[in-house]
């Protein structure tokens, strides 16, 4: 068990790859070269697709956007852990996970220009639509994973949150439930280092936040955020565990927000251009395509990132091309069925407020 | 079977859990110990632990949890073991359980009820005594129900475990044990969002819900006039037709509720009358309500709670106009 | 000094820091970041990170802290960096800070204000449109504060700062950068409880406050009529003689709130308006409100915010009535 | 250091004073034989006074009562290691700290009894009123700390809680804060086994309360909550270290709550006899008066009873004596000035609402 060589709260942490993408065979995880092409081509879609968002954002076609830069090893690595079927909950900063599970690229840039439809996947997909109120989601993990439970399917329940997240009372509340249930969660913590300008160490004087799992009764885990391999190893024993009945795992990921919090924040103000640089030597991307390299799994990135490039443009235009919602749009979700005060609002045409 | 609103409140869940395996109920104290008003109690034994959630002390977490388990398949019916305490669940309630149908166009919907116990007059400790129907009455997306009867609290509690969207159900505490009466054993459902008239009338329309509605029953009583008695049932989305036509008839109209004045529903009921039939009106609304005050203590909760005597002179207020 | 609103009150704490060493700031990115509005910008630099504290993301947290700081001795400010996420602290602020001063018969008080942005019209994310002050205003033992210039906001704060109990300060984020004024250099202080009236007539009277000010200016600026305009400043204690002694010569009145029409505060100055003036009203108070649904993203934001339209119109059915 | 020689994390817990009263004399804290009988004379006066409660509840004198027997050495050792001006928090069963901290019985009766006047203490006592809503002191405790220390003040502030406290978000939320702003609290989470009839394992998976800390970054120490000597120096040593600005402690009293959650409840629901009387056996009163026996310090105990009995008597016909509050007293205490609106519910002779 990785959770018991790696003890956080002797400051452990699990990291399989160095920076030259050199691995650990011991600790290497089973991964075939289909595998590991399709992680690659997710990871450089999510690159590329969180550029572009903040291009978009910048020619005023997209609201504040949150870029995840830095981040695509801390979410795609646990998503691949995952089967079909097994649940994922989200917050605002993972598309490269949404992007592992299926959800099209264009509904993320719909809901991220502004239209809930945007928040309508593919029917069984499950996954959760974007949850703005910091820490909010994990409870709600808890009662998915019960509920998968309680029907006796094998379904696993992962939810991803930030640093910031943790000092939240949902999370400690919907960890603590979570214990006490033994539900099949996975709580993946992606700690960038910052909740917009907050800094981790203000954030909690918890020396790590895996050791946080100590209050809940079930095992947390320290893992190299920008190592996909290490990422994708805690979370498949994580994932393995809670299908065998086994209970809850916490993982932090140990990561760094490349950029800005959203479009509207400026990291100058609270941050030095020599520390991002110490972190832009650990790229995930770079990182995991040296070892593709070497491996020989890789041959011609610039392909993969032209193809994925189109797929950018196909999905920006796809969103570009869906309307605005009408006026019954915005009205008739309120309640399964629209209340007759409520129609008269509406208005037969929507002159009438 | 003649009950009181704590057995027919019983009757509804255990029914609705043998008739619906995804029905299930969590929070503090319903299971082992049946409730803290042993609202649930023998439903532990009868339908086991993961089914009849004794939870850790949370209400976001009860709550929260809550939605999740309605995201996926299950028809939870959360406990707040106090009104007053439900506001750890706002956040919840607000900003997910009210918007998820919306959020994702109706792909993910809440059918959720969480009940919990209201209302003063009962002598309890701080915090024991809240009606804040008003602060879920106003978010779009959620329904408020209050039963006032035994009879009441089956049909409509029946309907908000059977609705699609997330509904707060809020128990009149001291009606819970205040009265029996007759309860059909089988399925007895009421629709959501109909008032009741409870007692016809020509000259003065008098409004209300829940624990208000015995005492409004009582002071009509002692009137002259010819009163007619609604009964709201659903707070949101509201029944404003059914009073609407009422104080089209009769002109006059007194809304009692035991939550303080400013900003309760009297407010948006009185609104709306206006707003619908002010041609109609031979006297202001009266809004019979609380104080804006803290709910005191017991020794001075008789200065808070409403009497029938402010009910009386609120009508001749209205009839004297 | 000519000021948006961002500087005026930026000016107004720094003011109150300097005057008082009691007074705090507390917060989500408050300190070092300045505020995800500037609104503190360059206050930890002055008074140190004791004074300016940057706090953990958990707003049960910052209120409850503000509360115990606020009973031993503090005044503290503290910041929810948007309404739709202040829900977390509810619990505290209506079971503590609005109750504390009644629970101990006066001997422990809590000069707290909590600020934070309101509103939509800004094309926001989720939750960082939300207008829910009825949730706070209901709430007895609380004061809610809505500055709708940079001038009113400075007299707002300061005053709100020195108050002895707890003030909600709702700050209208679509206003923050709208327009400069001059505003003074040295101390100025506008009394709570008091409305403001913008502009004098006998026609109708408009009533609004935060960002549905400079709207309903225009709006008025529009029509033929002779139209009064009140800033109500302070939603609780509202200041209704104000609006009463307006509404008895004007006979007409239109309520303008960017919160959804169902138990907003429209409902309430209706119901008061007709419990004070009802004889001399000639036309029903005209509520003109976002709808009671869930505010739309950014897309479908025009569906639900006020504009100018809306707000004419409104008038109009008062006029013709 | 107490906190480094019983690691919660290992289920090591403090114990001082055996069921018997016999004392490790290593472990032992210094008390003046005077500190011992004042100590002794309050847990005897919190036993009756409790008792008294229960009685006067069932003759409809008191409203709804959370009795504390079982818990006083709980609460009575952690409150002796405070000096005048430090501030105590409580939530609603820990009658016998206040006594300590000098809170007239009168004035606690009164509170029962349903009379706001029962929140007014004595002015300097730096003791805040009865919070139920579970949890929400907590935070408050890190606030008024906070202030104590802006202020430079060598003032230590303390709160009581209990076990089921530890699953609010407060509560979490309240730690997290303590331990980022390294403020002078100490936490005393009175573990009494139970949140009305939710048993303390169904509260959460983690083996030990105390070792909660572990998510704050300050010591936990888990106490025997029955022996007032070990209560005593862990508090002391918490309260030293708080006042030193070495930051909060977060202690665990193990006990048991011997009677019903409140006089409106019944725990035959939900436990049996024979688990109740096993806990009979270290009851805190009577191991204490073993010691002092032996020891020589305490002689008649019938005579200090008597005393007590005759403080109670005193302190509920002054407490009864006290008229309700009047319709001016209940409104005008809303704000610090009555507005007109509120005025005018009021009534001049309250006559209209
Ligand atoms: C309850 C709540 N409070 C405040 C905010 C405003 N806010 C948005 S993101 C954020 C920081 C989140 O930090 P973290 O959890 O570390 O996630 P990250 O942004 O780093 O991905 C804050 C304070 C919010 N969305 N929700
Ligand atoms: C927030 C909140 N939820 C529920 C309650 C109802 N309630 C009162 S006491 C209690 C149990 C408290 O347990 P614990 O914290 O262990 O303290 P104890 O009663 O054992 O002293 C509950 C659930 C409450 N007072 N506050
Ligand atoms: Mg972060
Ligand atoms: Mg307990």
């Amino acid at each position: 068990m990785l959770t018991d060589e790696f003890d956080p709260l002797k400051g452990e942490m699990l990291c399989v790859m160095d920076e030259e993408g050199i691995v650990d065979r011991s600790l290497m995880p089973k991964l075939s070269n289909e595998m590991l092409i399709k992680a690659y081509r997710t990871m450089v879609l999510t690159r590329l697709a969180d550029d572009k968002a903040v291009k978009l954002q910048r020619q005023g076609k997209l609201g504040a956007y949150p870029p995840s830069r830095g981040q695509e090893a801390s979410q795609i690595g646990p998503a691949m852990a995952l089967k079909e079927g097994d649940w994922l909950l989200w917050a605002f900063r993972e598309m490269g996970g949404l992007l592992w599970k299926g959800i099209p690229l264009s509904t993320l840039y719909l809901f991220w220009m502004g239209n809930e439809l945007g928040s309508v996947y593919p029917e069984g997909s499950n996954v959760t639509p974007s949850v703005v109120p910091v820490a909010s989601q994990i409870p709600h993990a808890v009662g998915i994973a019960y509920a998968s439970k309680l029907r006796k399917e094998k379904i696993v329940t992962l939810a991803y949150f930030g640093d910031g997240a943790t000092s939240e009372g949902e999370f400690h509340e919907g960890l603590n439930f979570a214990g006490v249930f033994k539900t099949p969660n996975v709580f993946v913590c992606q700690n960038n280092q910052f909740a917009i300008s907050t800094r981790r160490e203000r954030q909690s004087a918890s020396p790590t936040l895996a050791q946080k799992a100590v209050s809940y009764g079930f095992p947390g885990i320290l893992v190299d955020g920008n190592d996909i391999f290490a990422m994708f190893a805690a979370a498949k024993e994580a994932v393995d565990r809670a299908r065998k009945g086994k209970g809850p795992t916490l993982i932090e990921s140990y990561t760094y927000r490349m950029g800005d919090h959203t479009t509207s924040d400026d990291w100058r103000k609270y941050r030095t251009k020599e520390e991002v640089e110490t972190w832009q030597r650990k790229d995930p991307l770079s990182r995991f395509a040296k070892y593709l390299k070497a491996e020989g799994v890789l041959s011609d990135e610039g392909e993969i990132e032209k193809e994925m490039s189109k797929v950018i443009e196909e999905a920006v235009a796809a969103a570009e091309a869906v309307p605005a919602p009408t006026r019954k749009d915005v009205f008739e979700h309120t309640y399964a069925e629209m209340p007759p005060y409520l129609k008269w609002q509406m208005g037969p045409g929507g002159e009438r407020q | 079977m003649m009950m009181n609103m704590v057995q027919a409140i019983n009757a509804a869940l255990r029914m609705e859990m043998e008739r619906d395996p995804s029905v299930v109920i969590l929070g503090e104290d319903v299971g082992v110990d049946g409730g803290v008003f042993r609202l649930t109690e023998g439903l532990l034994d009868r339908f086991g632990a993961d089914r009849v959630i004794d939870t850790p002390l949370a209400e976001a977490g009860i709550s929260g949890v809550a939605i999740g388990m309605a995201m996926n398949g299950l028809r939870p019916i959360a406990e707040m073991q106090f009104m007053g305490f439900s506001y750890l669940a706002l956040n919840q309630m607000i900003n997910h359980a009210a918007r998820m149908r919306n959020r994702t166009r109706g792909r993910i919907t809440i059918p959720l009820v969480l009940r919990m116990p209201y209302g003063a007059g009962i002598k309890a400790l701080e915090h024991h005594s809240e009606s804040t129907e008003a602060l879920y009455a106003q978010i779009p997306g959620l329904k408020v129900v209050v039963p006032s009867t035994p009879l009441e609290a089956k049909g409509l509690l029946t309907a908000s475990i059977r609705d699609p969207d997330p509904v707060v159900f809020l128990e009149p505490t001291r009606s819970y044990r205040m009265l029996k009466e007759e309860v059909p054993d089988g399925e007895y459902l009421l629709p959501l969002g109909k008032a009741r008239v409870v007692q016809e009338g020509d000259d003065i329309t008098v409004l209300g819900w829940g624990a208000m509605m015995p005492l409004i029953q009582k002071a009509v009583d002692k009137v002259k006039a010819s009163v007619e008695v609604i009964d709201l049932r659903t707070l949101s989305p509201m029944d404003i037709e059914t009073v609407l036509d009422s104080v089209k008839r009769t002109g006059r109209a007194v809304v009692v509720h035991e939550a303080p004045r400013t900003c309760g529903l009297g407010a948006e009921i009185a609104a709306r009358i206006y707003e619908g039939a002010i041609l109609n009106m031979e006297a202001p609304v009266e809004r019979v309500t609380a104080p804006d005050i803290t709910i005191p203590l017991p020794k001075g909760e008789d200065h808070y709670y409403i009497n029938e005597r402010m009910i009386i002179e609120g009508m001749e207020r209205t009839m004297n106009f």
